[in-house]
């Protein structure tokens, strides 16, 4: 297989590099790529879209019907992880520590639940006492990166950013949260169905955005339709970049915290790393 | 302003997200919004291919910036055809399944339908589109989709098989997106017919061959044409009985529609068969693929497993037709889209009805069900025909339009390779037939002395109906093929 | 002209890519996939992608490494290559 | 000597990248530990991402943000010059890439962990023996 495996490789890198022979130079500005539809976008975009991000403007108007697609490639997936790993069923075996002594119960099996509060708490099978520093660290930061979170989905328009890494960054703060404390403190905060539902709607106000265009007078994503329903009709196409990029950004958030909570519980949302 | 063309993709997304939403608050609510969303879908491919058939192409700009510079729609009679294929099968499908989804999902229907919708809108999406990129993003959500079904059906073997299955379709598709990146490269633009007229200049570029060389296996991975189709047996037969009877008709041959577009839209027929002549060299490989198919088909003693083989066998057809570098044979291709995506809908309907009474569809466990489930027999009978190749089920006439393409075309070999193959067929079915048929019944089910006492134990009736639907259209779809073939492909090609 | 340097880190990510497939530890292969996404990163900033950047220093070096972590503390860490 | 350099100069970015992804799928082909397979697929996506940024890239140009459009009223007023600014459309394909392998990475190692909860192990060989042992398909 190793073998094999080589000569296929060696075979397409022949292919490849057999390809280059005739690319024109690196950062050539004259080659073939850089002139046809780039210089359009470069020159007609502002102008177009009030954008000055050239990236923000091509890939939420000229190509937005890409990126809708791209938001419906990250549901697909939460929802993929969702089906795959998701286990209803409670697992028998728990752990509760008793905070003042610090003894640690084990109940094997059994229906019973300890009221967790005060006296009791929760506990992980691999668990390791949480670290103060960390868990204050993390307290403090979490809210800051949120923000800063917020900020990189409405700043997309002007500078680097955008729905799509704001919400992973946003979903990182949750993840964050969830390792610093512990996977329940998590989902204790936010519940599956939330963040089911939020996946589903932040797709939603995307192709929703996009298709009330259609009955407003436009062909689908045409956000130049919705001039009558917004207060800034010179900058439509801007605010619509924005309410897509929302869109975006709440269903990226969502995923990875679905992701990362069915991947690292197994499926059973009770504990993690 | 008509957005018709925008709704046949938009509305099973859309439809999805809702079924998505309606499964927090009751699970039972996104069966209905899903079969809604399908046929608005269904409606809107109908509408418009009337109105290709009529008034020519039609060219649907998303967000309204002129072609090159946005995404377009560039709907023709290629396109339309499929469209309704894809939609309509779809939607049958959606039908027949209610009750296998709700026994096999059964925690999880609501995501089940998101899930399937998705694939749908995918495929659809991959159909319309004038645009190269946006064809690499759909691919991506049928694959993802695809992914995650096929490890849902078999426990055990399910996950790795997908497993498998990710990483052959990611190389497929990174292939795809390279070559865009390469046509790219030279031509600086995206768009389909751009691209194409941009081409045109430059045909002896070694940049524009490589392109194309990534380009077609990328597409040959995706549709599982022989030597890459190891991925294709497993994940089909693995995937929940709802979803292989939807991604076994139409994936292939979305992809295999993925590949005439590429040859006669972006790259054209003179630089394949004039400036490179790749005509043989492929021919031929179909031709292995053929018999490699059928021969692979006849080890099998699942039934799924069998079906599976048949498609990679039923793929080198549509392939080597393509490939021929004759009308005839680009007639012939066209029309085993359709053909084929209806005998195998109409197998896997039959094979879903049993796989449904009986659980599991190895070959010993069919034994007498002529008795027992003889509507759903019948179905299977003329699909089986259909395959073989027995007039007047379709079957027959596109097989017959590839072989007067072989002739034309000089490559005997081809003509020879599809005899034997229908006469596999013809030895696997009857095999099949003759389990069913005359073998009595085993003690385990429980009767005593053969098919004669057997009760008839059928599958629910929603599945009856649509499965006697499509085994019927097959002979309607070869009474008219003759219409099929000059009001439709005919017309594309010139 | 600032390729020396593109060539620089350029050398860097293929060392990573290297190691991160040849260690014996997947653990070990999660930081240097890390470090090999965030150097991808870096690259993508001298050409001027900032978009692409930001979004491969927030996905590749970040969420995809705590998903493979995540992984890994659900499978295992040992690896025969 | 200097057309030799000049040469390198002009192509190295895209013989690397060529490098980059015989690596990723020669551990895409070869490797037998699964999640080893799956860095692999993420080596050659990214070597797919660095080639079409590389596409993108303009000597003597900025990164595609306007500047003088910040400025509110003035913004007719500058001319923009294209050969300024850095190509956008490649940034916009690759924004899409990056999500579309991210969703491919996370459905897949929920997928290597279905598995090792079935079979207890990630190794090729050893998952070909136990599927041997619970013998043949339903």
């Amino acid at each position: 297989m190793k073998f094999l495996g080589f000569i296929v490789v060696c075979l397409t890198g022949a292919l490849l590099l057999y390809g280059t022979g005739e690319f024109p130079d690196w950062g050539d500005p004259n080659s073939p790529a850089s002139l046809h539809l780039s210089d359009y976008y470069i020159e007609n975009a502002v102008d177009q879209t009030k954008v000055p991000n050239l990236v923000t403007a091509v890939l939420a108007d000229y190509r937005g019907f890409d990126t809708m697609f791209e938001t419906s490639v990250i549901f697909c997936a939460g929802l993929a992880c969702f089906l795959l790993l998701r286990d209803f069923r409670e697992k028998k075996e728990r752990f509760y520590r008793h905070v003042p002594t610090g003894v640690i119960l084990h109940v094997k099996s059994g229906k019973k639940v300890l009221k967790t509060g005060k006296e009791f708490e929760h506990m992980d099978k691999d668990w390791v006492p949480s670290d103060l520093i960390i868990k204050t660290v993390c307290r403090i930061l979490i809210p800051f990166i949120q923000i800063y979170a917020l900020y990189v989905v409405a700043h997309g328009d002007f500078s680097p950013g955008g729905g799509f890494q704001g919400g992973v960054i946003f979903g990182s703060s949750l993840i964050l949260l969830a390792i610093s404390y512990d996977l329940k403190t998590l989902v204790k905060r936010i519940k599956e169905k939330v963040l089911g539902i939020y996946a589903a709607l932040g797709v939603l106000i995307y192709v929703g955005i996009a298709a009330i265009c259609m009955p407003m007078g436009g062909r689908f994503l045409d956000y130049a339709a919705l001039a009558p329903l917004v207060w800034d009709p010179h900058h439509v196409r801007a605010l619509g970049m924005l309410g897509v990029e929302i869109g975006v950004g709440m269903a990226v958030t969502a995923v990875m915290a679905i992701i990362y909570i069915n991947i690292v519980s197994e499926g059973r949302h009770d504990e993690g790393l | 302003m008509d957005n018709t063309p925008a709704l046949i993709v938009v509305t099973p997304l859309l439809a999805a997200l809702f079924a998505g939403l309606a499964a927090w608050i009751k699970e039972r609510l996104s069966y209905p919004i899903a079969l809604i969303g399908l046929a608005v879908s269904v409606y809107s491919a109908f509408k418009v291919l009337m109105q290709v058939i009529t008034s020519g192409t039609i060219h649907y700009r998303v967000a309204g910036w002129a072609p090159p510079m946005g995404i377009e729609y560039s709907i023709d009679l290629l396109n339309a055809m499929v469209l309704l294929i894809v939609s309509s099968i779809a939607f049958l499908n959606l039908i027949a399944s209610y009750k296998s989804v709700a026994r096999e999902t059964s925690d999880r229907t609501g995501s089940f339908y998101t899930m399937y919708l998705l694939f749908v809108t995918g495929l659809l999406g991959v159909t319309a589109t004038g645009d190269l990129f946006n064809l690499y993003v759909l691919i991506e959500i049928t694959s993802l989709t695809s992914y995650a079904m096929v490890a849902l059906g078999d426990r055990d073997r399910g996950p790795l098989a997908s497993l498998n299955y990710i990483f052959i379709g990611v190389i497929g598709a990174s292939f795809y997106l390279l070559g865009v990146g390469y046509l790219y490269m030279q031509t600086g633009s995206l768009n389909m017919a751009d691209v194409a007229t941009i081409l045109s200049g430059i045909h002896g570029s070694s940049t524009v061959l490589v392109a194309f060389i990534l380009m077609m296996i990328g597409v040959w991975i995706k549709m599982a044409l022989f030597p890459l189709h190891v991925w294709l047996p497993n994940a089909y037969s693995y995937s929940p009985i709802a979803f292989a009877r939807v991604v076994a008709p139409l994936m292939t041959k979305v992809m295999v529609y993925v590949m005439i577009r590429m040859m006669i839209t972006v790259f054209g027929f003179d630089y394949i068969f004039k400036t490179l002549n790749l005509s043989h060299a492929v021919v031929w490989l179909a031709t292995i693929a053929i018999l490699a198919g059928a021969i692979m088909a006849l080890s099998q003693k699942n039934l799924k497993k069998m079906l599976a083989y048949i498609i990679v066998c039923e793929i080198g057809y549509m392939v080597g037709g393509a490939w021929m570098g004759n009308q005839l044979g680009m007639t012939g291709a066209i029309l085993h889209i359709l053909n084929d995506a209806l005998m195998t809908f109409a197998l896997f309907l039959a094979v879903g009805n049993m796989a449904y009474k009986l659980k599991k569809v190895d070959l010993p466990d069919l034994k007498g069900l002529f008795g027992k489930m003889p509507w759903t027999m019948a179905g299977f009978v003329l699909a089986a025909f259909s395959i073989i190749g027995v007039p007047p089920t379709c079957g027959f006439f596109s097989k017959w339009y590839l072989i007067l393409a072989a002739f034309e075309a000089g490559a005997w070999h081809f003509a020879a390779a599809l005899v034997i193959s229908s006469l596999i067929c013809a030895v696997l079915f009857f095999r099949v037939f003759e389990i069913c048929f005359f073998e009595p019944i085993s003690e385990s089910h429980g009767q005593k002395d053969g098919y004669s006492h057997v009760a008839i134990e059928e599958a629910p009736i929603s599945m009856l109906i649509v499965s006697g639907l499509v085994s019927l259209s097959l002979i309607v779809a070869g009474l008219y093929s003759g219409t099929i073939v000059n009001t439709i492909i005919l017309p594309f090609l010139r | 002209m600032h390729w020396p340097i593109d060539l620089i880190v350029l050398t860097f990510v293929i060392f990573c890519a290297i190691a991160a497939i040849s260690v014996k530890d997947l653990l070990a292969t999660a930081i240097l996939f890390g470090a090999y996404s965030f150097m991808m990163c870096l690259l993508w900033t001298i050409m001027g992608a900032v978009d692409v950047a930001f979004t491969e220093a927030s996905v590749g070096a970040g969420v995809s490494t705590v998903f493979f972590v995540a992984a890994i503390f659900r499978t295992s860490r040992r690896t025969k290559d | 000597m200097t057309d030799l350099l000049a040469l390198i100069v002009a192509k190295y970015n895209y013989w690397l990248y060529v490098i980059l992804m015989m690596i990723g799928l020669y551990a895409m082909i070869a490797k037998n530990n699964l999640i080893k397979k799956l860095v692999g697929m993420n080596i050659f996506q990214t070597a797919i991402i660095l080639f079409y940024v590389s596409i993108g890239y303009k000597r003597d140009a900025t990164i595609p943000i306007i500047q003088s459009a910040h400025g509110g009223q003035d913004a007719h007023a500058a001319v923009i010059h294209a050969a300024d600014y850095i190509n956008p459309l490649p940034h916009v394909l690759m924004l899409t890439a990056i999500v579309v392998s991210v969703a491919t990475f996370g459905v897949a190692m929920a997928l290597a962990v279905r598995i090792y909860q079935r079979y207890q192990t990630l190794e090729e060989d050893e998952l070909r023996m136990r599927l041997v042992d619970i013998g043949p398909e339903k």
